[in-house]
């Protein structure tokens, strides 16, 4: 019964056996405790960010619980490239899994040198180029803000790969469409929207904010909506997938960001309650595609009855 | 020897008893094949299910038990905050969701004699500390300190004899630990040549603990609270500042150590305490 | 004791017996069941957007929940301009608390229509420019995403009243700062932020949003850090007041939004779950007060230690 | 005449039983002076303190009633979701936040027999009408239409005889409440000049009814469902769309009403069913 069931999708050239992956920074290296997080049994795990550097990260605290949301200040703490590709890399391509490198940077020749640098070494299926995290001093949703800069770092990238580019959308702007639309221009294969909201959280008693650097990057399901929006508008904007972030706690909101257009979704923060919460939503939509007697979770990606009328786009 | 896998299991709560005005235990139930636990590991606890999204709170491992057939789990905490509230008002036979054994534990020394100095609530990982190593540790100590009766209860079936230090001098040493620790130690009751420190406590304390046991010559190992996000190595949120070792590579995480899988239990004088929030 | 407490703030040339108000939208037309919400306690109301033309609203249901939030799409539904001005503002005069009349319109020509209609109505010590509804067709928050238009609106407003004009920014922009800006260049007198967040919920059986025009806008704790960063932002960018809003529930959160210099807050969603909730909130204020040793609660506004260094602004 | 002032108040739960398998009543104690309420009208309940941030739900009140010396509140209400869920879960003891009462109730008409027409857990507000009603209107009929035996429960002292319908004609009437209408009518028993209708109950329900009312000539209110945000008339959130009467001036809410102020109780011929999500 359940062999009948097809839950592959995919995202331009890349298929994966199933929409649901697991967002940068939100499961390590993705080879942490496997058997908890049932890794194995994912539709791909996106790796943390990696920088040509390694990072350090920001200073503790890192974390502050919001109502129903979290703000995080890790600062792309990571081994840098060199170390990914010895070390991490490996492991990760054991569990069998599509692998996305996330690649970050403070300007465009870091990535390119990042992405240089894992070039041919196997098992990554796509490159997801985070233009948008909020946490850093540079390199961070200023690229977002202002398009032409995410769309250099697209083009320039572009230049030394030939895997899929998978620009990692910021929230924080005023049309998300125009900034997808510049990075399509510049050579992007695909959308993960979204990164985190800007977020803070001051401790009335001292004065100071809960998090040393001040601001930080709201996740979980408090952003969902949010999130949600913001998936329907870059899908509306380019004909290009995109892969739906933010908030995903439970089958339910996994359908709705496939209903509404995103080619497959990314769990994040929801692993760190639940830590096989991405293999449970997998489970879960099985059990719905049973129910409505379909056998494809592919029929179900932009149905979306949308009250503007159906997205102007080519469906690829 | 690779850690046993942790797993999420449904548990059962058993008791759920106050040990004093602000000390709870409780007491669950676990499959029977769980763990086994190292001693210093310790669990995240889904104390606020009814919350859209929380995070988990980790405790310590204050002991496990084998009792008649059922394999049963003890904490010792106190409510402090929404989710160790929650916590509190757990009644038996309500199930809560636990993931664990998680992180490093504590890694006894051989052939040096144990004192474990647990401050507060912070004696609960010394409880297994003591259960796990007292047939190859058969001597040892084990002080507890307070800050009066609110915190001081029953410590059952210590591995080794117990004394006690308490700041308002209600019961035993009239003092901070350290102050108990200076007296064993003029009294010669311990030696850094022979014996080792194991604790766990509130940050400030461990702090000062460290600095003199480092001072003196004890190898020392202290259990670390900072925040967690999941427990298991893989939000990066529970950084822990380390000094670089002489000579040592930059290491995989910089300057920061994860209390989580690297510790929560660390060498004291890995421990980098001018960056840990106290 | 609590005689000599001094919760009185300024909002520009605005003296508020306390800095607690109530949102517009959140709380009716203001005279509604009174006693249940302690409203003549107030700081402050901000009636429900008035509209030149009496407008009939969207089509229900107009409200979803999300995580900590709720999503609205009323649609500014009102009895127009000329029965608020008979039959509305009498009751509300009656309470003895300021009046914040909140003006809506699709055009400039609108708002300023609807504000000289208000003129000499007495009992209005403000009025509140709202430029960010993301519910309706026109006159919603484009108006934001284009700050000229926004600034547009302001300066045709200014020529015909000389109380002090508050804008409602939009936090669904890129820099909200520079919309302030605009909005400070064009006449403004203080600034409220933010309005609701653009959210989507989609129930996935049907396919369809929960609400008929699909997208609403988010308000409730869920947005609360993001709604605080776009306050410590729009604080930062001109010297004019802002009246901090988003997610405020409790004392607690009213003091986060002071602290990061806020003259005064206002509280939305929060008053449909506790119809008086935001008189507890002026008690709350008054305990920390106390406990605090402080008598007055300007004394906390701006008291952020903000790790970026101080606002580079001149306090009024 | 004023209605009496909604409150906020910690209510205590008395009891809290299954009438059926999907229907339980809830008890709690109210302040000696609550209300007065007037049948019909609603509370609204804060069922998951845990949470957040969520609304509070409403629920018609059922009756209340003085029991040595205390005042008791009773909602009747089936668990369909997570507020209801928790609601169901509440012990006695426990305390609720309530708000209320609120609303615009039912508006008996003088000299008509009332007939009470109840779909499922809407007979409850039916049921405080006939105790408000009784004595002025001592003549009346109670229609109460179920599924099957899951939703039957004994009304306990009914101001009027009980006629039931099931669907699954286990027992009384087989088929739905209009049936029964329809035999009512034909036997002579119930009659538009003499008599009103008052009901409750799912909104395809009320709909059907008002249409057989309005077609038959019988003055007829209904108590409508939608979501509430505030439940007292600040939130715009519960819009019912009404028919515009000849010659009425647009009236406040243009096209729509507030279902939380301006009913839950409305007249059924204003209610604008095309317009109603059912
Ligand atoms: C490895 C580890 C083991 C632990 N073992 C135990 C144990 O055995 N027994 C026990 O009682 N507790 C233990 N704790 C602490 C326990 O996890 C916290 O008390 C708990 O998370 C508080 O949750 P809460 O929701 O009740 O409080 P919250 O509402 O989250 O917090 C209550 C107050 O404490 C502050 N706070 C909480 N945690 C921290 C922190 N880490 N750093 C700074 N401030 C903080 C909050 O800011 C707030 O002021 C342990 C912590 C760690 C990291
Ligand atoms: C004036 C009034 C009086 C009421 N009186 C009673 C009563 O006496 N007893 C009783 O049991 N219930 C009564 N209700 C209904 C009750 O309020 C709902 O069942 C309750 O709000 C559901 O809350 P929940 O959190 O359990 O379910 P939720 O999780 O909120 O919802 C459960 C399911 O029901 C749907 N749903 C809930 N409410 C509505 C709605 N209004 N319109 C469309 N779909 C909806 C949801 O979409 C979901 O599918 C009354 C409602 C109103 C407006
Ligand atoms: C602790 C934490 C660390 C994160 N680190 C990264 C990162 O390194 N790179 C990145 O692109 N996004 C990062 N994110 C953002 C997530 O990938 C995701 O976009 C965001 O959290 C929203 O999804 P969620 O609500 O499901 O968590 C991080 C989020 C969290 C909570
Ligand atoms: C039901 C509802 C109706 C609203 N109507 C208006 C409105 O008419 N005009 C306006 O400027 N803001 C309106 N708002 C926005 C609120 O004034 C406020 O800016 C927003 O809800 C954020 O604050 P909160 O989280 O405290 O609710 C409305 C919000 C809600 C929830
Ligand atoms: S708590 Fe997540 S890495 Fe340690
Ligand atoms: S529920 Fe808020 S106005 Fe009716």
């Amino acid at each position: 019964m359940s062999g009948e069931l097809d839950l592959s999708v995919r995202v331009g050239d890349v298929v994966l056996p199933t929409p649901v992956l697991v967002a940068s920074g939100t499961f390590g290296y993705g080879s942490e405790s496997p058997e908890l997080t049932r890794a194995r049994e994912l539709g791909g795990i996106v790796t943390k960010t990696i920088t040509l550097e390694p990072r350090r990260g920001n200073e503790p605290l890192r974390l502050h619980e919001t109502p129903a949301g979290l703000i995080n200040s890790i600062g792309l703490q990571n081994v840098g490239v060199d170390r990914f590709r010895e070390e991490k890399l490996p492991k990760l391509r054991a569990l069998g899994v599509p692998i996305i490198a996330s690649v970050g940077g403070r300007k465009a020749e870091d990535f390119v040198e990042t992405v240089g640098r894992l070039e041919g070494a196997g098992g990554i299926v796509a490159y997801e180029i985070n233009v948008s995290c909020p946490n850093v001093k540079e390199g961070g949703i200023e690229f977002c803000q202002r398009p032409e800069s995410a769309a250099e770092v697209v083009r320039a990238v572009r230049q030394v790969t030939k895997l899929p580019l998978w620009t990692k959308l910021s929230p924080n702007v005023s049309h998300i469409g125009v900034v997808a639309k510049a990075c399509a221009d510049a050579g992007a294969d695909a959308f993960t929207a979204v990164n985190t909201f800007v977020g803070l959280s001051i401790d009335v008693r001292t004065r100071q904010s809960h998090i040393p650097l001040g601001t930080g990057g709201v996740s979980g399901p408090a952003i969902r909506p949010l999130a949600l929006a913001k998936v329907r508008e870059t899908v509306r904007a380019t004909p290009l997938p995109v892969v739906g972030c933010g908030g995903i706690a439970s089958t339910d909101d996994a359908l709705q960001f496939l209903v509404v257009g995103a080619s497959a979704v990314q769990v994040g923060t929801a692993s760190f309650r639940v830590p096989d919460i991405a293999a449970q939503i997998q489970d879960g939509l099985r059990d719905f595609l049973r129910a409505e007697g379909r056998t494809h979770v592919r029929e179900l990606i932009g149905s979306y009855q949308d009250p503007s009328g159906p997205a102007r786009r080519e469906k690829e | 020897m690779p850690l046993p896998s942790p797993r999420i299991v449904s548990a059962e709560v058993v008791r759920n008893d106050p040990l004093t005005k602000e000390i709870r235990e409780i007491v669950f139930r676990l499959p029977d094949d769980w763990g086994p636990a190292e001693p210093g590991q310790f669990v995240q606890v889904d104390c606020r299910p009814a919350d859209p999204f929380v995070l988990r709170r980790p405790f310590s491992i204050a002991r496990t038990r084998r009792v008649g057939g059922e394999f049963h789990l003890h904490l010792v905490f106190a409510p402090v905050g929404d989710g160790t509230r929650v916590l509190a008002a757990g009644r038996p036979g309500e199930h809560v969701s636990i993931v664990g054994p998680l992180g490093r534990g504590f890694r006894p020394i051989p052939g040096r004699r144990p004192i474990l100095v647990g401050g507060g609530r912070g004696v609960a990982p010394l409880l297994s500390l003591g259960d796990a190593i007292r047939a190859t540790h058969p001597e040892g100590i084990l002080l507890f300190g307070v800050r009066g009766p609110d915190q001081l209860h029953e410590l059952e079936d210590p591995a080794y004899p117990v004394e006690i230090a308490t700041q308002d001098g209600s019961v035993g040493f009239r003092g901070h630990l350290l102050g108990l620790l200076d007296s064993l130690l003029e009294a010669g009751r311990i030696a850094p040549a022979h014996d080792a420190i194991y604790s766990c406590g509130p940050n400030p304390m461990l702090h000062a603990l460290s600095d003199w046991a480092i001072a003196r010559g004890f190898p020392a190992q202290v259990s670390l609270e900072t925040l967690f996000g999941c427990g298991f190595g893989i939000c990066a949120g529970c950084a822990v500042p380390v000094k670089q070792e002489a000579g040592e590579e930059g290491d995989e995480f910089g300057h920061y150590r994860f209390a989580c899988v690297d510790g929560p239990v660390f060498d004291a004088e890995r421990v980098d305490w001018e960056g840990v929030r106290e």
